[in-house]
């Protein structure tokens, strides 16, 4: 189940930063979770749900590798078991057409509802022909672009994170770890993907903030844990005196410490990584103390997301749009959290 | 019909010099053709006749000289152009597409079209006419490449011959055709030659030259030495001319005398041999220091039999007994392995390593013998290769890759190849083909040789002649068949003919060549 | 040389069996799943999708079959559908035919590239095919910021919206392609050149054909054809993601040669490329399907193993066919 | 006329340098010089030797070794799409093992064996059967990702065996392991290639396969050899990658490796129609483009445009390669 709140734990550290710091950000609280705007619509014009015992729910997954993805999935099959749904799911294999074609074919088999955590943006086509087949449709993780399809209407909500705050609250983290002063290399997700944008952004636009942080590269990791390793050995070569290394997911994390091991430094004293993600290897690194902070990006969707659809189908009021809710861990709370980290 | 003498001549090439990687292959070569004429043009292998032939046509850029069509100079960039300026070659290699249809290879460039698309119907019947005018009559819609290598090169004929050349040029095209296929051709030429086309010929066989040509052009090391009318010249000086010297022997002259029997039991002896499709039931016996030959017609599995013995074909059904060991031959390796020795009788595709130099070709089945505890004998490997370049007269570094060599000094490479193994039984098929006079003299001398040495030759050709001159004994084969044996005694042309055409043996104290089983 | 004249004979005749297996095979497929699946299988929107699907597939593949016909290879076509929806996305705010047109041209110019590379500097179509995976790739990223590209166009989605017979314009569009070139490869010189050149080059350009123009034009259509592609796909899906193209030569390769191609060239069949692409698809769709009956369940990761074994089957099917076939001949 | 006929000597004296070979020769190295230069220059720390031997040299020493066992089955005209996969399968099952307790002496010995293994069935498929070499390799190219995903269940599994440890991080003689292993392959292939008749088989059977049969050579398993020793280098990359992220990662180990070494074969001047083999000219390739895009990657050049300058370096090599080979 979904902990909440991040907000105080950040709050309380704070007060243990470096009086040297010389930017706003590294002596403020974490930013916490976004809450989601008062005026969200209600979803009224999407397909309904009628009530049942039990359902039959399709799932289309976009990719099931790494982690985050495997848990993801799994929290949605262990609560459709837990519920005694039957969920049949389809893995896109990072591929966008791939997923059009799955989520067709899951249409043609007319499931009561659909999930779908959207490989991109632009998948909204398709969403709507679930409308047309009168398949009630919730996003998680990702959305799908307004232009395409609209929310209430094409599908009943979406339940996300909000990752320009994920990568603001980064930002804010480094900053509070390093004092405020250093040389920072990121390493990003996958081009294109809403996360990596996002966060890319919210993390950016926080640093300008921060002067005394200088970013001098930026390099696009793939979210493959050899890759990141591989970027981090030269981006070290080529700028030696770099302090501080900000990855968007823990696999480029740990690959990051990796190549920062090997290039004979101390991962956690003479460079500091932060990372988003939460999971179980990073809070282990975070206690082991060469992570300095990781920003949640939670994976178990399930119940949450079974749990809408039941409100939906009893015919309560469904926002159409749901922020997840996402923790800060650092060295005050890791140990406590790291047994449950997917 | 206009005299060439009246009009200047058609073709006048002049100085042409060209180099591959600093080694000249033409030096100062000329050519003149007259109209409505046929020239020979001839020399050693390696002398650049097809390179004064593919300078000519546009497939290589000259270095130096000139050419003249028409007293006109003209520099063609492509057999495309060439063709347009009505110069259409017959390459040496036979040069067409084997996966498409007979009448499609006739037609490539210039498919007849109804409404902008290809005409199938017009387009058989024309490639079925012009393969008539060749006394031919095939199913045209078969793939070129299902058909055997003669009706190939006619095919090739037949497309050349139906572009309406004003020259045209054929690069040894008789080289696997059989005597009644080479005689068609001739008359075809003949009626070209008669309509106004003039023709360059090039064969190394010397009766052929005098039977259709002209005049002549020699070409020695790259330059030409001779150009004057064939009636002029005889046999013996033209080849004086070709190799600079005075020729000792022209076509080496019929053995003296039969070589005696070594041996009662035969190195190896092959009954009832058969081999899907054409090879049905074929015996025959070698005997160490004995040149046994095998004639035929084309197509009457020749080939096939010594692929089988070889183990390169699979044989369905009958025996293989190489010195009288039992064991069978499945694949070329068990075959080396009882001392057997196979010369394809296609270099290209089943002798040369093109990309390998000379000396690795040279002894790539020695390979087993060269290696010492797992370690190639590099120093014995060069020592041998030194030899054999200096024993066959190879003209060649041991170490340029092979594909740079002309066709004839390929051919004594593979030679080498296989008698640096030392056979017992050497299988040679078509030994000699494209091969010069003289180059062929030294390779039939030295086939002599190895047998009065003591090894067992089964010698396959086309060449009547050749296998007249150097076979103790001929097994003729007749639809996959060994139907007759001729023996020394009775061997001539005129036999052999009459043997392969008929199927008849000649009356012989043991002409039935079933007999050979007795003696095992 | 007899070993090389009887394969001349047997090959062709060994592919057209081969053909034939892969349409039996595919025939059999669809009823066996039809029979397993019922309705559901046979529903609109599940043929649509699948046929759809397979509309972009089987213009890279049929670009490919002709690449293959002449003995290249056409690696970058999956990459030039990234860099053509791309492009052809930016343009669709300027009307649907301003869309076509420019992911065509698109296409065209970098299949025109390896043309000349190929053509004109001889370089190994492998090689040069290989390096434009990657620079198209990241020129298609480039332009598009590393963004999702959506298509603006109303008028282009009619590609992917209207319905002909229950199937979309885009399909249609796609069939009658192969028709054309159908009759291309048949009756048409250049169809027969791009044979002749794929059996033999050399001997090709000795007969007096100019070869050169030959090979450009296979390499430009494919070009030309995987940047349609690269626009359909684009009106399909309404937005071309950066993740597109992606191994997507490698399925056209398999179909291509599934479908009786032979890949040194000289020998191909343009059904035969059609049918290969839909029996090696037609996978995707009863793995999803057999993960909706809910009992075993195809474990996405063995999906992978599923296609590989599944092609793995084909071809060795083929082989055994052709095998048994040449025996008994 | 007559002249120039008679100095040809002094005209080839004119010619001594003979530049296309020398292209052929180190077109690839010279690249690598000017991008060594380049780096010298541009570069901060690059000429620490720690850069290059933990860095440059140990980032591609595993691409250099598979593209070694490529290199030997181009030589035989065939092609392997499947080694970047074969990486993959044997780092996971190796993981597998070691996590489930196997000793890690028969744990990597399998993780080898697997890739053996894949190389027998590409080589049987290729040469028994004769399945054309890219759709043959194409069955594990897809299959055998998917099983490494199968075996971990696509998680990225942690290694924290001493073993593993020491394949990544380990130093012997002074270089990491990788790159020790590389130039040991490497001897070990250029000596079987050059002393015993391995070398002038393999490009027999690549040059001209029917030739190559009736001279006794068993070409069917010259083939399947240069496929089961491919097989069985990117198994052993499949442990070095193991040992480098100290984890297994089914989805990612050894992607696009097969391109990189195919490239790699081909800037080394290596025609891919078979019968050349070139290991030191390969390994240059592999290096040249490696450094090429660590180069990209450190002065902070985006991905993306990364790729473009990859594919026209690779386009400017293999172009200036041909026209040295028809300036000869
Ligand atoms: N492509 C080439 N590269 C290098 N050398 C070549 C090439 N083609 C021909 N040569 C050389 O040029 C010379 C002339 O060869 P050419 O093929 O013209 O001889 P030829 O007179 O036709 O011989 P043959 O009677 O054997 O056909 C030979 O020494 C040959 O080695
Ligand atoms: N009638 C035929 N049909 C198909 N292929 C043929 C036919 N005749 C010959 N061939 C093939 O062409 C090859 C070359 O033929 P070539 O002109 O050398 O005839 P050949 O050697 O006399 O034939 P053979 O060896 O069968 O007597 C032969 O090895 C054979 O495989
Ligand atoms: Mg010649
Ligand atoms: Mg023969």
């Amino acid at each position: 189940s979904v902990d909440s709140g991040g907000s105080s734990e950040g709050g309380a550290a704070a007060g243990a930063a470096s009086p040297a710091a010389n930017c706003a950000i590294a002596t403020a609280a974490d930013p916490g979770n976004s809450q989601p705007a008062a005026d969200t619509p209600i979803a009224e014009n999407a397909p309904k749900l009628a009530q049942k015992d039990t359902y039959r729910v399709a799932f289309s997954q976009n990719a099931n590798n790494g982690a985050w993805r495997i848990a993801e999935t799994q929290s949605m099959q262990d609560e459709a078991k837990r519920l005694g749904y039957q969920i049949q799911v389809t893995d896109a294999q990072n591929n966008q057409s791939k997923q059009i074609q799955d989520i067709r074919s899951l249409i043609a088999q007319k499931p009561d509802a659909l999930f779908v955590a959207p490989m991109t943006e632009e998948i909204g086509t398709v969403i709507g022909e679930a409308k047309s087949a009168g398949i009630p449709v919730f996003l998680i993780d990702r959305t799908v672009s307004d232009s395409q399809a609209k929310a209430g209407t094409d599908y009943v909500t979406t339940i996300v994170s909000d990752f320009v705050q994920e990568g603001k609250r980064a930002a804010y983290a480094l900053a509070k770890a390093t004092g405020g002063t250093g040389k920072v290399i990121a390493l990003e997700g996958t081009t294109g993907s809403s996360s990596a944008v996002d966060r890319k952004k919210g993390f950016e636009d926080a640093l300008k903030e921060c002067p005394g942080l200088e970013l001098v590269a930026t390099q696009d990791a793939d979210n493959q844990r050899a890759r990141a390793q591989d970027i981090t050995e030269s981006l070290l070569q080529a700028n030696p005196d770099v302090t501080a290394v900000y990855a968007q997911g823990d696999d480029m994390a740990m690959g990051a410490i990796a190549a920062i091991r090997a290039a004979g430094k101390v991962p956690g004293k003479d460079i500091l990584v932060v990372s988003g993600d939460g999971s179980k290897e990073a809070l282990q690194a975070i206690v082991d103390g060469t992570m300095a902070a990781n920003v949640e990006c939670n994976p178990r969707f399930g119940p949450k997301a079974f749990e809408v659809m039941k409100q939906y189908a009893a015919g309560d009021e469904v926002p159409t749009k749901i922020l997840n809710e996402d923790r800060l861990f650092d060295s005050s709370n890791a140990g406590e959290f790291v047994d449950q980290a997917y | 019909m206009t005299d060439p003498k009246t009009e200047g001549p058609l073709l006048q090439m002049r100085g042409v010099t060209k180099s591959f990687r600093g080694a000249r292959a033409l030096d100062d070569a000329t050519m003149t053709v007259g109209r409505s004429q046929i020239r020979a043009l001839i020399g050693q292998n390696g002398a650049g006749k097809s390179t004064l032939i593919k300078i000519l046509t546009g497939v290589y850029r000259r270095d130096g000289g000139e050419v003249l069509l028409d007293g006109r100079p003209v520099d063609f960039r492509s057999t495309a152009e060439a063709q347009a300026g009505g110069v259409v070659t017959i390459y040496q290699e036979v040069n067409l597409v084997p996966k498409l249809s007979v009448a499609e290879n006739i037609f490539l460039g210039r498919f007849p079209k109804r409404r902008g698309l290809v005409d199938w119907a017009t387009m058989r019947a024309g490639a079925r006419d012009a393969l008539a005018k060749l006394s031919l009559d095939i199913d045209v819609t078969r793939p070129l490449g299902s058909y055997r290598v003669a009706t190939q090169q006619m095919t090739a004929i037949a497309r050349a011959v139906s572009l309406e050349a004003r020259l045209l040029v054929l690069d040894e095209p008789t080289s696997s055709l059989a005597e009644r296929e080479v005689e068609t051709l001739f008359g075809v030429m003949r009626s070209l030659r008669d309509s106004g086309v003039s023709m360059v010929f090039v064969s190394h066989r010397m009766d052929e030259l005098y039977e259709i040509c002209e005049d002549v052009t020699v070409l020695r090391d790259g330059r030409t030495v001779a150009e004057e009318p064939l009636a002029s010249l005889n046999q013996y000086e033209l080849v004086s001319k070709m190799l600079g010297r005075a020729a000792e022997q022209v076509a080496s002259g019929a053995r003296a005398a039969a070589r005696p029997r070594q041996q009662a039991e035969p190195v190896l002896a092959v009954s009832g041999a058969a081999s899907a499709p054409r090879l049905k039931d074929a015996s025959l016996a070698v005997y160490a220091g004995q040149v046994q030959g095998v004639a035929g017609l084309l197509g009457s599995g020749r080939s096939e039999l010594l692929r089988s013995i070889f183990g390169a074909d699979p044989l369905d059904g009958g025996t293989v007994v190489v010195s009288s060991d039992a064991a069978p031959i499945r694949t070329p390796r068990e075959a080396i392995a009882a001392r057997l020795a196979f010369l394809s009788e296609d270099r290209r595709a089943e002798g040369i390593v093109p990309h390998l130099s000379v000396r690795d070709n040279l002894t790539l089945a020695l390979l087993p013998k060269l290696t010492r505890r797992g370690i190639v004998d590099r120093k014995r490997q060069k020592q041998i290769v030194t030899d054999y370049i200096a024993r066959l007269g190879i003209k060649a570094q041991a170490d340029q890759p092979i594909v740079e060599l002309s066709g004839g000094n390929q051919q004594k490479v593979l030679l080498a190849r296989w008698l640096a193994t030392e056979p017992a039984v050497l299988l040679l098929d078509e030994p000699t083909r494209g091969i010069d006079v003289s180059a062929k003299a030294e390779i039939l001398t030295l086939v002599d040789k190895l047998a009065a040495d003591g090894m067992g030759v089964l010698l396959v050709s086309s060449e009547l002649e050749e296998v007249v001159s150097a076979c103790d004994d001929v097994t003729v084969l007749r639809d996959g068949v060994s139907v007759a044996r001729v023996d020394v005694e009775r061997l001539s042309e005129e036999s052999l003919m009459a043997v392969m055409a008929s199927g008849e043996a000649v009356p012989s104290a043991d002409s039935a060549p079933n007999k050979d089983k007795s003696d095992d | 040389m007899s070993a090389a004249t009887a394969d001349v004979a047997t090959v062709g005749h060994r592919l057209a069996l081969q053909r034939r297996g892969t349409v039996a095979v595919l025939v059999l497929v669809v009823l066996l799943a039809s029979l397993r699946y019922g309705d559901a299988f046979y529903s609109g929107i599940n043929l649509t999708s699948y046929f759809d699907d397979a509309v972009k597939y089987s213009l890279i593949a049929l670009g490919m079959t002709f690449v293959i016909m002449t003995g290249g290879i056409d690696l970058s076509v999956g990459s030039v559908i990234l860099l053509a929806g791309v492009a052809g996305g930016l343009a669709s705010p300027y009307g649907a035919v301003v869309a076509v047109l420019v992911g065509v041209g698109t296409g065209a110019a970098v299949g025109a590239v390896n043309g000349l590379l190929i053509a004109h500097s001889r370089l190994e179509p492998f090689v040069v095919t290989l390096a434009t995976l990657l620079w198209a790739r990241g020129l298609g990223l480039q332009l598009a910021d590393t963004q999702t590209v959506v298509y603006g166009s109303g008028a282009l989605q009619s590609l992917a919206r209207d319905k002909i017979f229950g199937l979309t314009t885009g399909f249609w569009l796609m069939l009658l392609l192969f028709a054309i070139a159908a009759v291309a490869l048949k009756y048409t010189a250049w169809g027969r050149t791009v044979l002749a050149v794929g059996d033999s080059e050399e001997s090709t350009s000795l007969l007096g054909v100019p070869t050169r123009m030959t090979k450009f034009s296979v390499y430009l259509l494919s070009g030309a054809l995987a940047g349609l592609a690269g626009v359909v796909l684009g009106s399909q899906t309404g937005s071309v993601s950066m993740d597109t193209g992606v191994g997507w030569e490698l399925i056209a390769v398999a179909a291509v040669v599934v479908g009786g191609t032979l890949l040194t060239g000289g020998v191909g069949s343009i059904g035969g490329t059609l049918a290969g692409l839909l029996l090696l698809q037609v996978i995707f769709t009863i793995i999803n399907f057999e993960n909706g009956r809910g009992g075993i369940e195809i474990n996405s990761y063995w999906q992978n193993v599923v296609r590989g074994a599944f092609l793995l089957v084909v071809v060795l099917l083929q082989t055994g066919v052709g095998r048994g076939r040449r025996k008994a001949s | 006329m007559t002249d120039l006929a008679t100095r040809p000597a002094e005209v080839s004296a004119l010619r001594r340098i003979d530049w296309p070979t020398m292209i052929r020769r180190y077109g690839a190295a010279a690249v690598l010089a000017l991008l060594v230069i380049f780096n010298i220059i541009f570069t901060e720390n690059f000429l620490d030797l720690r850069n290059i031997l933990f860095v440059q040299l140990r980032q591609a020493a595993p691409t250099a070794i598979v593209a070694l066992g490529m290199a030997l089955v181009i030589a035989t005209g065939g092609i392997d799409l499947s080694v970047g996969a074969v990486v993959a399968l044997s780092g996971q099952v190796t993981a597998v093992f070691l996590l489930d307790g196997v000793p890690p002496l028969v744990a990597l010995p399998i993780g080898i064996l697997v890739g053996l293994a894949a190389g027998l069935f590409n080589g049987t498929l290729v040469s028994r059967f004769g399945i054309q070499p890219m759709i043959a390799t194409l069955v594990l190219f897809t299959a055998g990702r998917g099983l490494a995903q199968v075996v971990t269940g696509g998680r990225i599994q942690t290694v924290n065996e001493p073993i593993v440890e020491f394949l990544g991080l380990g130093v012997i003689a002074g270089l990491p392991i990788s790159v020790f292993s590389l130039i040991v392959i490497t001897i070990a292939i250029i000596g079987v290639t050059r002393f015993t008749p391995a070398g002038t088989k393999l490009l027999a059977v690549g040059g001209n396969e029917r030739a190559a049969g009736l001279v006794g050579i068993r070409t069917k398993w010259v083939k399947t050899m240069a496929y089961v020793v491919a097989g069985g280098l990117a198994g052993y990359v499949g442990l070095l990658e193991l040992g480098r992220i100290q984890a297994s990662d089914a989805t990612n180990a050894g992607l696009n490796m097969e391109l990189d070494a195919i490239a790699a074969v081909a800037v080394a001047g290596t025609t891919l129609a078979g019968g050349t083999f070139s290991p030191g000219r390969t390994i240059i390739g592999v290096l040249m483009l490696r450094l090429l895009q660590n180069t990209l990657v450190a002065h902070g050049i985006p991905r993306e445009v990364a790729q473009i300058a990859q594919g026209l370096i690779i386009v400017a090599a293999i172009y200036l390669l041909r026209r040295s080979r028809d300036a000869r």
